[in-house]
């Protein structure tokens, strides 16, 4: 079980109600833990058009994560 | 080259007046404003949401990747957050070159680079009162309703 | 839509402002800038002689193409007449469209036709002294050489 | 033999010496009535890259021309 703080952006912290939140979880990477939040939160934008970062650097859904990691979920982008 | 998230209204002549360099022959920009329809809708206004430390850092290596990749002197751009009204200038891409080829290929480049990859939301507000953030799914709707609403006094339905 | 050719600067922030549309997502603008090199040799000044008549004319001709062509809304050319110091603007084509792409590919199409249509001279000085007609043959030499040189004190050599 | 004004741009005024001239001549078109000139005047540039126009039209090289046209001569432009 470890500890990260997940953070919300955009439609997934209207969705969460929340910006950022501590969350405990067995998962393994942090597509496992994105797919925990979803469910959670109601999140419907599918895994392959979100993107998701670890301390402020982009990693892939298959990246483990570590206790006290700052986790950020980022819904599809709309730049421009 | 430099990537900038800007709070206040994009003043193109100066951004374009900081790239003048006595080797370039050509020099595009690329201007983004907001428009009064997307997708079939009356849109009345804009609000931009930035990631700022990755949008930045991300924009750079899309600027970085230009430089590489097209015969080009400097490539800028810079990319507002907060609400914008109709017209006003969302994102603005400048890039010099000595021959007017490689500015237009680089300058596509980097716009499309930049909409794909920056981490930057896009929420539409509509003439009818709704709003939606562009490219995602059932915006705003079920549980997450009343916080949606409370938080900024929109909601889509 | 229109083509003009300028005796002043041209100003691009009030070029840019003329064509603010509601219904423009993409604005696409390309400067032409006098630079200190051409083929290899040292530019100091370029001056342009242009047929205004027939320039604005084929101008217009090569917008309303572009118009018909691609899915703008509206596209405008100015020319520089006259003399140009380094890092001047010697020409700026502006384009908006609803999407990005249309305008991008139209300001090319534009630029292009533009120098290869209108006609307009461009004549290089350069820092040895020298000066040319840019893509002429045997400049200013032989039995022109002394008409050209009391003309404006200027020879190829 | 007809009579019109040539009227020369650019490098052709300065190899000509005059913006303009009254030329008599029995070429049929503006095609060989500027073979003339050229060679009078010693215009280097191929007429591929030139072009001719008839009171402000633009015109194909084979185009005949008529007593008192204004027929202008331009160099291979350079714009931009």
């Amino acid at each position: 079980m470890k500890r990260v703080t997940a953070e919300y952006f955009a439609i997934f912290r209207e969705q969460a109600g929340l910006g950022e939140e501590r969350v405990e979880s067995n998962a393994a990477t942090v597509g496992e833990l994105f797919a925990e939040c979803a469910v959670r939160h109601g999140f419907a934008d599918p895994r392959e058009r979100c993107k998701v970062a670890i301390n402020d650097e982009l990693v892939a859904w298959e990246t483990p994560f570590a206790e006290g990691d700052l986790v950020l979920f980022f819904p599809p982008v709309a730049g421009g | 080259m430099h990537c900038r998230i800007d709070h206040e209204p994009l003043e193109s002549d100066a951004l374009r007046s900081a790239m003048i360099d006595r080797r370039a022959g050509g020099f595009v920009a690329f201007e983004g404003w907001v428009r009064d329809h997307n997708e079939g809708r009356e849109v009345v206004a804009l609000h931009y949401e930035v990631h700022e430390r990755l949008a930045i850092k991300e924009g750079e290596r899309v600027l970085t990747e230009a430089l590489a990749r097209f015969e080009i002197l400097d490539a800028v751009c810079h990319h507002r957050s907060g609400d914008l009204a109709l017209t006003e200038m969302a994102v603005w891409v400048g890039v010099t070159s000595r021959h007017r080829a490689a500015a237009f290929e680089a300058c596509r480049y980097i716009i499309d680079e930049i909409k794909a990859r920056l981490p930057i939301w896009k929420k539409e507000f509509y003439r009818d009162g709704d709003s939606g953030w562009v490219n995602c799914v059932g915006c705003a709707q079920g549980h997450a309703h009343h916080a949606h609403a409370s938080r900024d006094g929109q909601s889509r339905g």
